[in-house]
């Protein structure tokens, strides 16, 4: 089977030269025509930085292809570097070979030193063996926006769109997308409008004619084998807002969002701060203790309480996610994890939360954990994790992190009428009884969870509270084997939430073969492409994705048990592999990476490789 | 409608497990009937407290009660107070629950001006962990964590509300049941953050620590109780009244009776004055009576009916999400031929 | 080898009934007459209660023997109920056969009722089986004391003191330290002096003359084996505060004591505060974020940063751990575990906290983590925190729990002359350098340590923060490798730490035995006990106590392995069982319980005797 | 001794990471000259700071530094200053850092009176995290998190201060290096907790927010700059002047100049006074000044210096523990004859 080719692009400038623009309308048109793609915004670390230096370079890189795409690319192809800065900082990211694409226009001595380069750096054979094609992007974009009436310094701000009017050329996408966008993102700045549209024909007309000392290349792509559908782009802010708002409907319950800004979980609290018609209340609270007190307020008070954070935030919440635990009361809990410890890499991705996630509360304290594997997922997993939340009033922690966050992929909208509607504790029927018991503490034979009764039902008043409950009346009890009973409940209830759960099945490859590499969040893409790339070679190789991790899939022991070895990779130093073993008594081989960046395909490949080898020679 | 309740109707089954003597009781007595009289529905009232020993108070009314962890009870009643704005919500917290480990959450309701009553029980001293000081213990306060004494500057609540930006500020005493009952009342009925800093007796770690100014012989001498419109008089015979020294910007204390009466200086409480709030609380004995009654009370927009906080979503329909999720450009792949 | 018996004595009443006094008291003289003891206070739970309640109710309990005694012991003998709420609560405690004295005096209509109890009680049947001997306590008391010019009620306040006449009368205690501790107590209250002494003395009196229905039964209980040596009684939180003081010391360092008053770890904080001479200054934090940030900002400072707090303490403090692992300071946190989840049953005895010791905090963030076994411990513990955490540069967990605070036990008197002093790392020469770099980055090759450079020190002003530092410079640092690098580097620096822990050698037994009883912290006396009796029945079973919990000790595995099975009694769902699988991929036996009371010697026995049989089955 | 410092050497050799334009770097600069000036050892002074493009500021001089985590400066300086009280330990926080998550810890080192030098600039946003509203944004702040326009009520950080017990309470503008650096000066005299607040724009979130009195044209008729003992006069000419209205209890604006000069009624300054400072800190424009230097300071012992706080050990013995060890009953085993 031909499973055709993938591009991996990456646009890097200064902050101020509209590289996130750039790269999300470069998305566009890849959709547009069909290719699949999966992108990775590289923002600066959080401070603004001055004009040019390297610390200050925002990138965006894209991989496009006419087959399955499920990461931004280990290495970029083709580079687009807007000033010195940005060559400086991707340099060490490009293969042997790869095209760079610079605006020589910026390349000025002055730049060159903010960047802390030598001012010959482009002919001191640092860029040997790569193809470099300079272009006066600068220039030509002043020259081609010079009727729109703006000055030189905004009418410079359009090389952006020139740019793309290269690029666009470069992979055959049709203009007629970005040019209707600028139409009507501009509709009421003329000059501006005009502008863009002017740099980015002028671009695609350069590339198109011009005499280059190296000629433009062409990309070929042909559509990727997209399943029939209708889809979008989306990033996992957006999806997971989405999901959160959709679970909310399909509970008919209100939602209160309560949360402290800190990167990068922010982006979920301004995209539903921004919509109002999905119908999330958000609330800004003075610190994360405040954000999930207020979610456990909300949840007690018969609305969906969620709070979300980062590691440093999530650390300040494990006190009242005990309370949640003992009230039971439902709470979603999501941390979008980032670079740690203390405030380590806030921008940087990591995904070293697992430990925090299961164990990491006072007492026997057990919360179920779902993870995101990637964006659109974050829709589905924020649907599954209210749902079991309100089933076995419960919080539920969703972890996701700061890649994930940001990414966009294409993604198939999802049809909500087929969704199944969120059972609350209320509603679902109590074994034996006609109706919720007047006692707030009558359970469901099942989900053992409490029934959700709440301030102004008439006639159930009941209090609550984080001292130990008596199992029968809810009223405080000191006995002793009470304690152990609601001991054992907690951890019950939490495990039976594995008949909720369907069986794991491998995402590829069958039970039984060599080796299975065993992923969780969003380490997702890089695992399936090793393992695709892998199994083209002829290794018996499967992947497994876990979406729960708390409590895992009940058949998990024994379909890993299957595989001759189990590798999992993380970017951590082995918290997966914790798990395995206290929970299935499974060693597995690891492979850890802490470095802030995403795993890359190769690094999973060569694992496999060498496992696959070293049996063969075994 | 409910029939009638009586202050009964609002206690619980569960036994009262304060010390004897601890003035507890009697403010958890004068709730009940405080809410018994203003008709209060024990469905739509929720206490909410952080963990002391007056923070077991939720378990002794019988209305919905969290009593919930050290210090947050501010913070869960603002989530609450967003999910039902239509609840009566009060907060029951102490000295050390709520200007120690929780003063940040208390800042913050009352700057927001969340519409919750907060009742501070102030004993001046951790009552449930068995005695330390807390930030409102007089300075040499002897506890088991300051056998020596206590070297720090206590807060005043109200003083510490009125930075905040509280928009009302009162004060009662325990056992002075039908003056902090109409207080309870001015609380309940006020729409944002109603703050209530209660005189509260721990015979066990502090005793009579407020005794100069709360004993019942001394009352009138001691006690201010201050009204709105009217003028500040006190005194068995209200025959003393408070004055404003407009260069020291102090209150003073002046006769007024007798020959040289000084009625006609005496200052009219405003309760929109916060100047006038400022020196009110600051008072103290001997040389001058403590306040009590709404010391502090101006008109605010409670934080639970902002606009962009409230809007609830039309639970019925889930047209919104599917709307905002194809507010993008689309594109659609067909099934193959 | 006949290794002598013991008997476990009782005292229960009213908070008001002076019975801690008494139990204290009771210990001391049993130290006088040589038996060997174990104390376990049972206070009531955290709020003062009316007269009268069970909820009310305090009590005593001792374990004396002539024999080496770990444990407060399983059932109660003896006991000496003052109330009727008293009784009721101790009654389910007690063996088939034991001894009841009540003080028959407060056994009243008024008090039954307070109680809950029939009015006749007594004769209901509930105290068949039992020998009941009724002493008109309070009346006598009265009579004894009515010289002494104190008024009634005053005068009652001294039954505790008439019951301990009798008491120590059935032990054959001396009297003389008892009455010296009175003179000395009492100097300054003549009446209060005359009317403990005489009630004292009419009780022992009473119990050698009196005419009962039932002879009073006297024990005779030979001294125990101790070793030769000067010794005291000692509480966990006394030897905890005395060994942080001597490790100040032994540094050469101030010591700052940061906490916020929380159950059951306010003890350590009250006696470091009553005791100026130990040099320790105390603060009481605001919250204990702050308690935890003071103890930083004090290390920070060239202090020894110590706090201490329980569970849903040390959860709000575990964002501030990663601030001290990522700056590599020095701290202490002392955990005095109690029941949970959050607020739990904050009076009562759990080890549920070790998640949180080990994984709890968000991203890679090790920290070295010891328990406390038995009260005298918590001294040696404490200095060896403060050894490692100023040698490697790094916070310390220590757990100990509310049990071992508040249990007295008999201690030998170490002498602090004998313990090696501590270095601080900028004391431990740097390898290849003569003296302290001027980075504060430049590490000991050994402990992998930082030197602890200090505000004050001239010409070496530093920066230091939460975000990832270079692994040369200490400065930010964003870049991928070194993340990785200084990611292996906090492992390795916890890990190396192995180093200095001496090998696990078991405390009963040898390697290779058919069962191995590991345990860890409070739990010592019950499997202490029970290894030693299963012993005697003749199966072969080994006692392993673990002191460090991280690192493990590099032989556990080794050892471990060498047992047929390995049993891991726990006050908690199987923490340490996680943590042997996660470290040592081994997969032991459980034996889980979460009542909020200590683990009983029988219950450990049972599970050993049961073990043994299956194998002999087998 | 060192030799004499300049400003330079207060700088380090890190680039500094704020956006161009803002006042972060301003307060920099003045924060080095006036170390410099004031001849401060750099050996001996300290920035702690927490989370923010503010509490960046340690990395950028050239003393000891703690740039910690958010929200708990004042808590790790308070733990610092204990240590060795001997340090100059400056406290840099952010309106979000200080008010929002770090509030309490504020609250309680100002009402302990730490010796901390305590900077709060105040951008009423967070700048870091890009932008949210901050509890210092005016009501109706539009920010990514309100981007309908913020509901809350805005905290006013110095009659925070005040409630919260300080006893040094000032202000300045980032831009107006003179008086920053006098009012710095002014602050590393002090020996209690001195609380500053800086005006700090943000030009990238929140540009201009205080324009309309940092404006150097209109300085002079929109800033009142405070001293104590001096008149409250102001205006290019000296020729507006605050007097307190008895009635009201507020400042009023009166004319200086010409024919109806009302001179004689201004106010002198008092900074012991606590009402003259709730006054001079509520005023803003358009009709008022806003008071810039030190708005209130009384003395008060500093908390590190607290008898029982600070008892430092004898380093060279361990007499002490063996005394306490041994000073309970003992008992001896004899060794086995
Ligand atoms: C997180 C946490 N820290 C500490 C405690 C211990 N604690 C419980 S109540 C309390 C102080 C109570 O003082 P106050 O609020 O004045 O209430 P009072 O008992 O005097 O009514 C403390 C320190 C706790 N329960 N939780
Ligand atoms: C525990 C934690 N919560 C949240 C954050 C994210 N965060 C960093 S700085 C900041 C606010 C900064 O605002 P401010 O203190 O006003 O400083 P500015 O950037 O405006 O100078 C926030 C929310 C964090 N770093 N840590
Ligand atoms: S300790 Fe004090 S405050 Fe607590 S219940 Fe007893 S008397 Fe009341
Ligand atoms: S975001 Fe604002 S406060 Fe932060 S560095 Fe930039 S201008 Fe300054
Ligand atoms: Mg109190
Ligand atoms: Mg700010």
């Amino acid at each position: 089977m031909n499973e055709g080719a993938s591009i991996v692009v990456r646009f890097a400038g200064d902050s101020g030269d509209g590289v996130q623009l750039l790269g999300s309308q470069f998305a566009a048109s890849t959709s547009e025509s069909g290719n699949d793609f999966a992108t990775f915004p590289d923002f600066p670390a959080e401070i603004r930085a001055p004009v040019g230096t390297t610390f200050g370079v925002s990138a965006f890189q894209i991989n496009l292809g006419s087959r399955r795409i499920v990461t931004a690319g280990d290495q970029p192809d083709v580079l687009i570097a807007f000033n010195p800065a940005a060559l400086k900082v991707s340099l060490p990211l490009l293969p042997a070979g790869a095209l760079i694409l610079i605006n020589i226009s910026a390349f000025t001595k002055r730049n060159f030193q903010k960047a802390g380069m030598v001012p010959d750096f482009i002919s001191s054979g640092a860029l040997d063996g790569f193809q470099v094609i300079q272009l006066e992007m600068s220039t030509l974009t002043a020259a081609a926006v010079a009727d729109s009436g703006l000055g030189r310094s905004d009418a410079l701000r359009s090389k952006n769109f020139w740019a793309l009017g290269v690029v666009l050329w470069m992979f055959s996408h049709p203009k007629s997308g970005v040019e209707s966008w600028i139409e009507a993102k501009f509709s009421s700045n003329d000059a501006v409008r005009q502008a863009n549209l002017a740099a980015l024909n002028a671009g695609h007309a350069f590339a198109e004619t011009a005499e280059l000392p190296a000629a433009l290349p062409r990309f070929d792509l042909p559509p990727a084998p997209y399943p029939p559908g209708e889809y979008r782009t989306v990033t996992g802010a957006q999806a997971m807002s989405l999901g959160l708002a959709a679970a909310a409907q399909l509970a008919q319950r209100r939602m209160i969002f309560c949360s402290y800004p800190i990167t990068p979980a922010s982006p979920i609290l301004h995209y539903l701060s921004r919509v109002p018609k999905l119908g999330v209340t958000t609330f800004q609270a003075e610190d994360e203790i405040a954000a999930i007190c207020a979610a456990i307020g909300a949840s007690y008070g018969g609305a969906l309480g969620v709070t979300s954070s980062s590691g440093p935030g999530i650390a300040l919440k494990t006190e009242a996610m005990g309370l949640a635990i003992t009230t039971e009361l439902p709470l979603l809990i999501i941390n979008s994890q980032r670079g740690g410890p203390s405030t380590g890499l806030p921008t940087k991705t990591e995904q070293s939360d697992l430990y925090q996630a299961i164990y990491g509360r006072n007492a026997d304290a057990p919360i179920p954990v779902i993870a995101v594997a990637n964006p659109g997922d974050s829709f589905h997993s924020a649907i599954e994790a209210v749902r079991v939340a309100v089933r076995h009033m419960t919080p539920v922690i969703l972890l996701t992190d700061g890649y994930l966050n940001n990414a966009a992929w294409p993604w198939e909208i999802p049809s909500i009428a087929h969704i199944e509607p969120i059972l609350t504790s209320t509603e679902i029927p109590i074994a034996g009884e006609d109706s919720v018991s007047h006692l707030a503490y009558r359970r469901d034979a099942d989900t053992l969870a409490r029934p959700w009764i709440t301030p102004g039902m008439d006639g159930l008043m009941y209090r609550v509270g984080g001292l130990e409950k008596d199992f029968e009346t809810g009223d405080i009890s000191y006995d002793p084997d009470n304690h152990q009973v609601m001991t054992e409940l907690r951890a019950e209830k939490i495990q039976s939430i594995q008949r909720l759960i369907a069986d794991q099945v491998p995402e590829i490859g069958a039970p039984g073969e060599s080796l299975a590499v065993v992923g969780w969040g969003s380490t997702y893409g890089a695992i399936w492409r090793a393992v695709t790339v892998a199994r083209m070679e002829g290794h018996s190789v499967a992947h497994i994705q876990l979406r729960w991790l708390n409590p895992l899939p009940s058949n998990l022991g024994e379909l890993l048990a299957s595989y001759g070895h189990v590798l999992v990779p993380e970017l951590n130093m082995g918290q997966l592999a914790t798990l395995l073993r206290d929970k299935l008594n499974l060693d597995p081989i690891q492979l850890n990476k802490v470095s802030g960046q995403p795993l890359k395909i190769a690094e999973v490949l060569d694992r496999i490789r060498t496992l696959s080898s070293a049996k063969t020679a075994a | 409608m409910n029939a009638v309740l009586t202050a009964k109707d609002f206690a619980t089954d569960q036994e009262v497990r304060w010390c004897p003597g601890c003035g507890d009781y009697a403010i958890l007595r004068c709730m009940q009937k405080t809410l018994a009289e203003a008709g209060a529905q024990p469905e739509n009232t929720v206490f909410v407290s952080g963990i002391g020993c007056s923070s077991r108070f939720p378990y002794y009314m019988n209305t919905y009660g969290f009593h919930t962890i050290h210090g947050r009870a501010p913070a869960i009643a603002t989530g609450l107070k967003l999910s039902n704005p239509d609840l009566d919500v009060w907060v029951i917290t102490g000295d050390g629950d709520g200007l120690s480990i929780g003063g940040n959450h208390l800042l913050h309701a009352l700057r927001r001006n969340v519409g919750l009553k907060i009742l501070l029980f102030n004993n001046e001293i951790y009552g449930l962990t068995k005695g330390q000081y807390s930030p409102t213990s007089t300075h040499g306060t002897r506890s088991p964590s300051t056998p020596g004494g206590s070297i720090d500057q206590p807060l005043s609540p109200c003083q510490f509300a009125l930075g905040a930006g509280a928009r009302f500020i009162a004060r009662g005493i325990d056992t002075d049941n039908k003056h902090l009952g109409s207080v309870f009342l001015e609380a309940n009925r006020y729409t944002g953050a109603a703050f209530v800093e209660i005189y509260q007796n721990c015979p066990v770690y502090n005793d009579a620590v407020f005794a100069s100014f709360t004993d019942r012989q001394k009352a009138a001498e001691t006690q201010i109780h201050v009204r709105h419109g009217e003028p500040l008089l006190f005194g068995k015979e209200a025959d003393k009244g408070l004055r404003v020294n407009p260069d020291s910007l102090t209150l003073e204390v002046v006769n007024c009776s007798g020959p040289d009466d000084a009625r006609g200086s005496v200052k009219i409480h405003d309760e929109t004055n916060m100047a006038l709030a400022q020196m009110l609380i600051g008072l103290h004995g001997p040389d001058f009576p403590v306040a009590l009654g709404v010391i502090y009370r101006t008109d605010g927009p409670a934080f639970e009916h902002g606009q962009t906080i409230h809007h609830p979503p039309p639970l019925d329909s889930t047209a919104g999400v599917v709307q905002v999720m194809r507010d993008v450009r689309l594109w659609k792949v067909p099934p193959p031929d």
